[in-house]
């Protein structure tokens, strides 16, 4: 198992070095000038030539890139052209609110949707099935930064429950994480639900009726061990859909976390910003999938790793 | 204007005051390296930390401030400032000529690439005359001058600062050394901006120990945080907000008159809209008071010229209003009777950028001319408009915002107007180019006689607003602040920024 | 005499489904005596698990029920049972194992747990007393090593080993009556051989009655005391193991021995029945094997034939034989 | 009769599959599900392959009808080697070496109608035209025993049985010479079973068929077939005509084998001779004679070499050390 | 068999009321239109922000134009946008995914690996990323959302396609000799359709979120377009003072995306082998 971890990890970078190579030419084909957008509209063309060349963008790709991995190896990410601070220590500040939002949300989506899930499919097609999947759908239906502020609007404004913006304190994270969360429920809830229709038709599940294993048994225990086998998958994915959708989020709620980074990045074309978030948010994910896969084996003897 | 601040002397806790103000802006700032900065949030937050030599007043007189006197030679290029005695930085060093020299080295010294270097290339040199006296020398003879030391952009930095941070000068808490009211205590960028009043401060103390800014970039949560209490104050309310906020008990909504203008400019290197009488139909197509109606209620009003008033030199040339028939004559005449089938290129980057395109379009197609819109991300509208050849540049009508941070018509005229001789737009974004205007913005420049200077910036601006166009203005802005009732005596100045070196708030 | 533990009154079990109402079982009977094997033959849908999982009460309700019928075990209607009265017979009294030993175990779950579960349910062992008596019955089921494959998962096991499991789960609890669903269907003849010389042992150790579900009459043969033919949903002949093959009644039943190739004879040509099992979606009126009965009369196609009672307790459904009651 | 129609030599099929192990680099391993077969099978006879489930029955009868290609080995059909063939000729080549499968479900496309999966074979190698391409295929419908009027019917409308029987008119529509069958009755019912074996029968004596039979049931094999071939993991241990591989089985593993079958009679008591365990893995076969860890005869020599392949006479084949000394 | 898995996807009753508000939206983009009297885009400054009215049903956004006439011209643009993104996406990733499943080897290595990496990446910034390099309007949009949604097709074919490569049918296609075109046009394309289906209804709905996403961050459908998502997000700041011009179009994509989500969870559930004698 350590054997299998350290030689997936070792896997993940050639992913990492695509994916940033990748990012490279693609944030180089979209148009806008870093420069101008960091110096600003009334900024002389003289001084944008001095900076671009500063910053070393007058380069030629190859180079800026070869630069760039060099720099990566030297666990040095570059520095903001915006801010000026290193990407790395922008990420390191900013990584922390949006991790923490990330696995919130993937633990409220998933308690809620694998207990939907179940009473869904326990309740196949009837009423409390429609129900609680309807219910589990409408949040992943409504955009999410609109979500957001309407939860703002009745949690914070109206009700007075939880603050609205920022993330200074625990009550802080209470709306954010259920408007990510929410956003992955109906798929964590779809997902258990047919999982564990599918297992509820297998013949263990016969077997284990017909050796008088009680009903609740046989549904919290033995189906629903089974069930968790595709539902751990899709943790892994909605994590990474989470870190993804974060910037949204995090922007009506004004949380600086790496998704808005990496947003404002690209917007701001602060080519090593963008990059770098790139970079970790794929990291994390490929390591989220890692994680995923080892907790195949927990949950399925079936799968082996070493 | 809000109410007069309480009386200074009492520690203010007693009184039944807070210790500390919450306000949010709508990003953070960049940077607070006033050489670097160049918004109104990173501006805002560098004046509350930095002094400039000279200020202007509260009625747009120009006094002095890091500087007791000053003076200027007879061949108008030698200037000479004799600065406060006993002023001290945040970290309690002293602030000397050497200091403006210092600061003004690095911003003179184009290794640096710096954007203020653009407004100091016409200094020459910079030399310490005593431990108090520094004295700046101009190429030639330079009409805004006083305008210009009152720019925060040269405001006066710790030399030893700029020695240690080097670039990094303002992007983090401990690079910040100024002699403002306030210091740097924290910043966690993007979540929060602690200052902490400076004691040693030479001139009036400031009222609330502490100030934070939080900023919230979506305008619907600023709002939102406003009501919940948990900001004190807001930048940007979003205009169909305002009359909403005004009526709810405890929150007022506070409007500063700006620099600021909202201008649809010409690309005159467009076949159709490079004649004149084109530009200046287009111009009688707008109904600026409808827009303003819809867009900005009580937050804008109609431009009466290519200035705001409140820049020196500006020169009321009178609301122009709609006039359909007139429009259609000038077409007409242009050989347009027609219209013509145009583009307008806006960006979501202008509060409402989208809307006033698409009214502006619409209002244009009354007179005959269908418009296009194009939005773009700011970036690639950066790119669009910005740095390139007349034969690339595609964008008949383009929005801008306009309005000179040194309050002065040079610097609300010359780059913008002037005719490029780089065959790159550089800063005349349209490329516009009228010899006359030309002529009577370097006149302006050189002139020092105030008197005469207004006389050739109200020529130029005749020409721009109407003659000849240069773009359609539409609206001057206010500032606006939305904030509790309970905070009072914000320092809202005419270039929008938002300041609380005399602000107090009750409990 | 024979001690009778389970009987089985006009079994019917339906099937409510969008496609109408399929008789999946429609009036059965069967007599179990203690110690004996009953086998049930017939082809493929004609409801051979579906009586078997009826007597557990397993049928999958929607879309299944049982709309008639009496399963009485030691005399007690099993359907007038609340569901945990039920429970408390299955794997318990009544054990049942199946044809698919690759599916049938729970692959999350270890053997040993699994054994050990119905143990510690029914006979409220502790843990380590359930574990023992699971080593003990993958012992008695001949697992080499069972001490080492109680903690094995399925998926470690071949597909013999698997079905020996699932035998050793059905006894645990010494049940009186032991299911088998088609158990050795699934595997190669080699292994089926083992399988079946098990449970001839294990019956004789223990005495378990047998209800074997089938469709290879070889096994029928060599482990069987008593055979009930099914087709299409109703038994259409009863008899003791020797009477069937020597002397099949039913032209059914004698039509599907005869299609089965024999191994120690040569035959040219093999005999078959014309036509294809009727779906329950339609059976045809009158005797469900009229349309491909090569004896049919009109009498055959219009009415349903009674289970006659031909002697030796030998029941046929066949109109043939009205005549001989 | 006797002109060899396939050659089969020295056949081989190793499947790569990963092993993941301890250290970093996963081994690459190998399934070994065929391991150096060889057999011929002549003009119109059936040659019948049994043995246990994974023995390589399947891959063998994939090789033969170009589904897979050997690790090793060369099969011939009349002569030429199947598998160097290119172009036309190997198209020629695919009308000739046909398939039936096991499953009646999944061997149909359940999009395709019963007249569009039988006229499939004629549009691909495009003979006749639409018109006569449905003759033929009613045609092959009524031979294999289906009314025409089933011709626009889907897969899911018909019984086992007759799903079987599309797939026989299916592999018919060429005009093969070889048919390799596996398994094609292993899924029916009994009464079903006897038909379609009645049918095949029907069908090779018409058009002149030669079979390759796979299946386990070895009561099925002694009825349809000519000759039977016995595999073990991955090689043939046993081959002769029918008659003498039932009256006189050479090899233990063949012994053990017809003595595991149920005989359908109550009154006879086979004496059985059970195999203990299970078959061994083919990604490490045993060494020496594969049969070894289960024989009852088993000797040395048997873990340490490999059997081989000794003529009993009348072709009867057999692989294994207990006839080492027999051979002349 | 399709009367079947209709009468399966009946029994749901959440699957059949979603249908049914789709097709009331379809009918309502195909027809609404010509029942409207205001132009969806003509600009009536005197009327902004009304509150509803006779007039108006729906009150009028901050231009004065018509909600309700907005909304329904918008559910032309938000559902052509979807369905055209979708379908362009699914066709893309299944050339990709069926390439992939059916040919193996490094074909497969290198569009798995492709795909592997598409989906390590944030999906949000992979549109953003088409919008910047492209521009923002609606072709881009749906370039941008077609573009995110080919590796989940492609993965998914492949799958399909993997599975159905070892099925005896395909196999006996095989050695009848026919092509491999001809194996995928009319055999394994036509069997992998039923999943397909059902992951495009549920795309549908998140390309229509996806959208209003990019609307959001400024980069979305260009104006006058009535597309939902740009109304939402520019009618967000005056959630307050006129809560219906957001209201009405965030209502409208819920029930949307809500509605295409339900009707492919009941597709799943009826098309789903595995799930079939439920
Ligand atoms: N869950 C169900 N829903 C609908 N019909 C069912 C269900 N289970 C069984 N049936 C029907 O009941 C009939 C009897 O099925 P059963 O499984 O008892 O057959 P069988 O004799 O065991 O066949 P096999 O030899 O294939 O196992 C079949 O026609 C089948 O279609
Ligand atoms: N594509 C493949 N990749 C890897 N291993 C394979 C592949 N196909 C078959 N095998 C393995 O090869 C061995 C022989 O398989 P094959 O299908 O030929 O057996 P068989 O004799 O037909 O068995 P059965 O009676 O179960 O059909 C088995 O162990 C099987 O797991
Ligand atoms: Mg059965
Ligand atoms: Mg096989």
């Amino acid at each position: 198992m350590l054997g299998y971890t350290f030689k997936r990890i070792l896997q993940i970078i050639p992913v990492l070095f695509v994916i940033s190579l990748v990012v490279f030419l693609m944030l180089h084909m979209i148009p806008g000038d870093p420069v101008k957008n960091m110096l600003g509209i009334n900024a002389p063309e003289e001084v944008v030539e001095a900076t671009r060349i500063k910053l070393g963008l007058d380069q030629p790709l190859y180079k800026q890139y070869i630069g760039f991995v060099k720099g990566v190896f030297n666990g040095d990410l570059g520095v903001s052209i915006h801010t000026r601070k290193p990407v790395l220590e922008e990420i390191l500040n900013k990584y922390p609110y949006t991790l923490k939002l990330a696995i919130g949300g993937t633990i409220v989506a998933t308690i809620l949707g694998v207990i939907f899930g179940i009473i869904a499919a326990v309740n196949h097609n009837k009423f409390m099935d429609n129900f609680i999947m309807v219910l589990s759908l409408l949040s992943v239906s409504t955009p999410s930064f609109f979500l957001a502020l309407l939860l703002m609007l009745v949690f914070s404004l109206y009700l007075g429950w939880f603050p609205s913006i920022g993330m200074r304190s625990p009550a802080h994270y209470v709306l954010p994480i259920i408007t990510l969360g929410t956003q992955s429920v109906g798929i964590m809830a779809r997902t258990t639900r047919s999982a564990m229709l599918e297992v509820l038709k297998q013949d263990y599940i016969r077997t284990s009726r017909s050796r008088g294993v009680p009903e609740r048994i046989i549904i919290y225990l033995h189906a629903f061990k089974n069930a968790l086998i595709p539902v751990v998958t899709v943790i892994g994915l909605r994590f990474g859909g989470l870190l993804a959708g974060s910037a949204l989020v995090e922007t009506v709620f004004a949380i600086p976390g790496i998704g808005r980074l990496m947003v404002d990045g690209v917007l701001k074309r602060d080519y090593p910003v963008v990059q770098g978030t790139i970079l970790v948010i794929s990291a994390t994910f490929v390591i989220m999938n890692l994680i995923t896969d080892l907790l195949y084996a927990v949950v399925d003897p079936r799968v082996k790793y070493d | 204007k809000p109410a007069p601040a309480a009386v200074p002397e009492t520690p203010q806790e007693e009184k039944g005051f807070k210790d500390t103000i919450v306000f949010a802006p709508n990003t953070d700032a960049a940077s607070l390296d006033p050489h670097v900065q160049n918004d109104t949030t990173s501006e805002q937050v560098v004046k509350m930390l930095y002094n400039t030599l000279l200020k202007f007043g509260p009625n747009g007189e120009i006094t002095g401030d890091l500087a007791d006197s000053w003076e200027v030679s007879e061949d108008q290029k030698t200037w000479t400032f004799k600065l406060k005695e006993g002023v001290k930085f945040h970290n309690g060093t002293e602030m000397t000529a050497e200091s403006v020299k210092g600061t003004y080295d690095r911003a003179m010294d184009p290794s640096n690439g710096l954007v203020v270097g653009e407004i100091v290339k016409m200094f020459e040199k910079v030399e310490v005359v005593d431990k108090y006296k520094v004295s700046i020398t101009t190429k030639e003879p330079y009409g805004a001058m006083m305008a210009l030391m009152c720019n925060m952009s040269l405001a006066i930095m710790d030399p030893a600062y700029i020695e240690k941070y080097g670039m990094d000068l303002g992007s983090n808490a401990e690079s910040i050394n100024g002699t403002g009211p306030y210091k740097v205590v924290s910043w966690t960028r993007d979540e929060e901006l602690v200052l902490e009043s400076h004691d040693d401060y030479y001139g009036d103390k400031a009222l609330t120990k502490k100030v934070v800014y939080r900023p919230i970039p979506e305008a619907a949560a600023r709002v939102i945080a406003l009501e919940t209490g948990e900001v004190d104050a807001i930048q940007g309310v979003p205009a169909n907000e305002v009359p909403r906020l005004e009526s709810i008990d405890g929150l007022s909504v506070y409007k500063a008159k700006s620099i600021g203008q909202r201008l649809f400019r010409f690309g005159c290197n467009d076949s159709i809209v490079g004649n004149t009488k084109v530009r200046q139909a287009l111009i009688y197509a707008v109904d600026r008071q409808a827009i303003i109606d819809s867009l900005f209620p009580g937050l804008s009003y109609p431009s009466t010229a290519p200035l705001a008033p409140v820049t020196w030199g500006y020169a009321n040339l009178g609301e122009i209003k709609q006039d359909k028939e007139k429009a259609k004559q000038l077409l007409a005449e242009a050989g347009y009777p027609n219209g013509f089938k145009t583009k307008i290129v806006t960006t979501e980057r202008y509060a409402k950028g989208v809307e006033l395109a698409e009214i502006i379009a619409s209002q244009l197609k009354e007179v005959g001319v269908e418009a296009e819109i194009q939005v773009m991300e700011w970036s690639a509208f950066l790119q669009t408009i910005d740095g390139i050849t007349a034969k690339e540049f595609d964008a008949p009508l383009f929005i801008m915002g306009a309005g000179p941070s040194m309050m002065d018509a040079d610097g609300g005229l010359r780059g913008l107007y002037t005719t490029t001789l780089t065959g790159k737009n550089d800063r005349n974004y349209g490329f516009y180019s009228n010899k006359e205007v030309d002529e009577l913005i370097d006149a302006g420049m050189k002139e020092t006689d105030p008197e005469k200077r207004k006389e050739l910036y109200k020529r130029a601006q005749e020409i721009l607003y109407l003659e000849d166009p240069a773009g359609i203005w539409l609206f001057d802005q206010l500032t606006n602040l939305a904030h509790s009732s309970k905070l009072k005596d914000v320092t809202v100045s005419p270039i929008s920024t938002i300041t609380f070196e005399k602000a107090t708030i009750e409990k | 005499m024979k001690e009778n533990i389970l009987k089985v009154n006009n079994l019917k079990t339906y099937f409510y489904t969008e496609e109408g109402v399929l008789p999946g079982v429609d009036g059965v009977d069967i007599e179990v005596n203690k110690g004996e094997t009953l086998a049930i033959v017939g082809e493929s849908g004609c409801g051979k698990s579906v009586t078997s999982l009826s007597i557990l009460r397993l049928i999958p309700n929607p879309p299944g029920k049982i709309v008639e019928g009496e399963i009485l075990y030691k005399g007690k209607d099993l359907l007038k049972l609340s569901e945990r009265e039920m429970r408390g017979i299955r794997g318990n009294d009544i054990s049942m194992i199946f044809q698919e030993p690759m599916t049938s175990l729970n692959p999350v779950f270890t053997v040993g747990k699994q054994i050990m579960e119905s143990l510690m349910i029914h006979q409220k062992m502790n843990k380590s007393q359930a574990r023992e008596r699971a080593i003990e019955m993958l012992k008695l089921v001949g697992i080499p090593l069972p001490e080492r494959r109680v903690d094995n998962y399925p998926h470690q096991l071949s597909g013999g080993m698997r079905q020996r499991v699932m035998i050793a789960m059905a006894l645990a609890c010494s049940p009186k009556i032991l299911i088998a669903d088609e158990p050795t269907t699934a595997l190669d003849v080699t292994i089926q051989a083992q399988i079946l010389r098990l449970m001839c042992d294990l019956k004789a150790k223990t005495d378990t009655s047998i209800i074997l579900i089938t469709h290879d009459l070889g096994v029928v043969a060599q482990i069987a005391e008593n055979v009930m033919v099914m087709y299409a949903g109703k038994a259409v002949e009863y008899s003791d193991v020797k009477s069937l093959f020597k002397n099949p009644l039913h032209p059914y039943t004698r039509g599907l021995l005869n299609s089965i190739p024999k191994i120690n004879s040569e035959q040219e040509k093999l005999y078959n029945i014309e036509g294809n099992v009727p779906s329950p979606r339609n059976y045809p009126k009158g005797c469900r094997f009229s349309p491909r009965c090569d004896e049919a009369e009109s009498a055959c196609f219009d009415k349903e034939p009674e289970l006659i009672n031909v002697g030796d307790s030998r029941r046929v459904r066949c109109w043939k034989y009205k005549g001989d009651e | 009769m006797n002109n060899v129609i396939l050659e089969v030599k020295d056949l081989k099929m190793h499947f790569p599959i990963k092993i993941k192990t301890k250290s970093f680099i996963s081994e690459k391993k190998y399934v070994k599900a065929v391991d150096g077969v060889s057999f011929s099978i002549h003009e119109g006879e059936t040659l019948g392959l049994v043995g246990e489930s994974g023995c390589g029955k399947s891959t063998t009868g994939k090789m033969i009808v170009k589904l897979l290609e050997p690790t090793e080995g060369s099969i011939r059909f009349r002569g030429k080697d199947v598998f160097k063939t290119q172009g036309e000729e190997s198209k020629l080549l695919r009308k000739e070496v046909q398939i039936i499968f096991q499953d009646p479900y999944s061997s149909l496309d359940p999009r395709f109608t019963v007249g569009r999966t039988i006229s499939e074979p004629l549009v691909v190698h495009k003979i006749g035209d639409e018109k006569t391409r449905k003759e033929r295929a009613i045609k092959l419908m009524n031979d294999v025993g289906l009314m025409g009027e089933y011709f626009d019917r889907y897969p899911h409308e018909f019984s086992g049985g007759q799903r079987q029987r599309i797939g026989v008119a299916r592999a018919l529509a060429l005009n093969p010479s070889l048919i390799v069958c596996d398994e094609p009755v292993s899924a029916l019912d009994v009464s079903i079973q006897a038909q379609i074996l009645n049918l095949m029968q029907e069908l090779q004596a018409k058009y002149h068929l030669t079979y390759l039979f796979i299946s386990h049931n070895l009561s099925v094999v002694k009825h349809i077939c000519d000759r039977i071939a016995v595999m073990y993991l991955g090689k043939i241990v046993e081959i002769a005509n029918k008659k003498d591989l039932f009256d006189n089985p050479k090899h233990p593993y063949t012994q053990a084998l017809l003595s595991a079958i149920p005989i359908p009679d109550p009154e006879i008591i086979v004496e059985q001779e059970m195999l203990e365990g299970d078959v061994p893995s083919p990604v490490d076969p045993p060494s020496g004679c594969r049969f070894h860890t289960r024989c009852k005869n088993v000797m040395d020599i048997c873990k340490k070499q490999e059997p081989k392949d000794l003529n009993m006479g009348e072709d009867h084949i057999v692989a294994c050390h207990l006839y080492d000394n027999k051979e002349d | 068999m399709n009367s079947q898995v209709f009468k399966r996807f009946k029994k749901r009753k959440s699957s059949v009321i979603g249908g049914i508000i789709i097709l009331i939206f379809v009918i309502t983009a195909l027809i609404g239109p010509s029942l409207c009297k205001y132009d969806p885009t003509a600009i009536d400054l005197p009327n902004k922000y009304q509150s509803p009215s006779i007039k108006h049903w729906l009150g009028t956004d901050n231009l004065g134009r018509d909600t309700l006439t907005r909304l329904v011209y918008g559910a032309r643009v938000s559902l052509m946008m979807s369905v055209v993104s979708v379908f362009i996406g699914s066709f893309i990733g299944i050339i990709f995914g069926v390439l992939a499943g059916y040919y193996g080897g490094w074909i497969d290595a290198l569009i798995s690996r492709l795909i592997d990496l598409i989906l390590a990446f944030p999906g949000l910034l992979l549109a953003i990323a088409v919008v910047a390099v492209l521009g923002s309007g609606i072709m881009n949009t749906m370039a941008a959302i077609a573009f995110y949604s080919i590796p989940y097709v492609a993965r998914l074919v492949r799958g399909l396609v993997i599975s159905l490569k070892h099925t005896e049918f395909i196999q006996a296609c095989k050695v009848i000799g026919a092509s491999d075109f001809r194996i995928i046009v009319f055999h394994i394309i036509p069997n992998t359709m039923g999943q397909i289906i059902i992951d495009v209804t549920l795309s549908l709905g998140s390309a229509i979120l996806t959208a209003s996403s990019l609307s959001f961050l400024g980069l979305g459908v260009q104006p006058p377009n009535p597309e939902w998502g740009a109304m939402l997000s520019q009618a967000r700041e005056v959630l307050r003072s006129t809560p219906l011009a957001a209201l009405a179009p965030g209502t409208a994509i819920t029930m949307v995306v809500l509605s295409f989500s339900l009707v492919g969870d009941g597709l799943r559930d009826a098309l789903d082998p595995k799930l079939k004698n439920s």
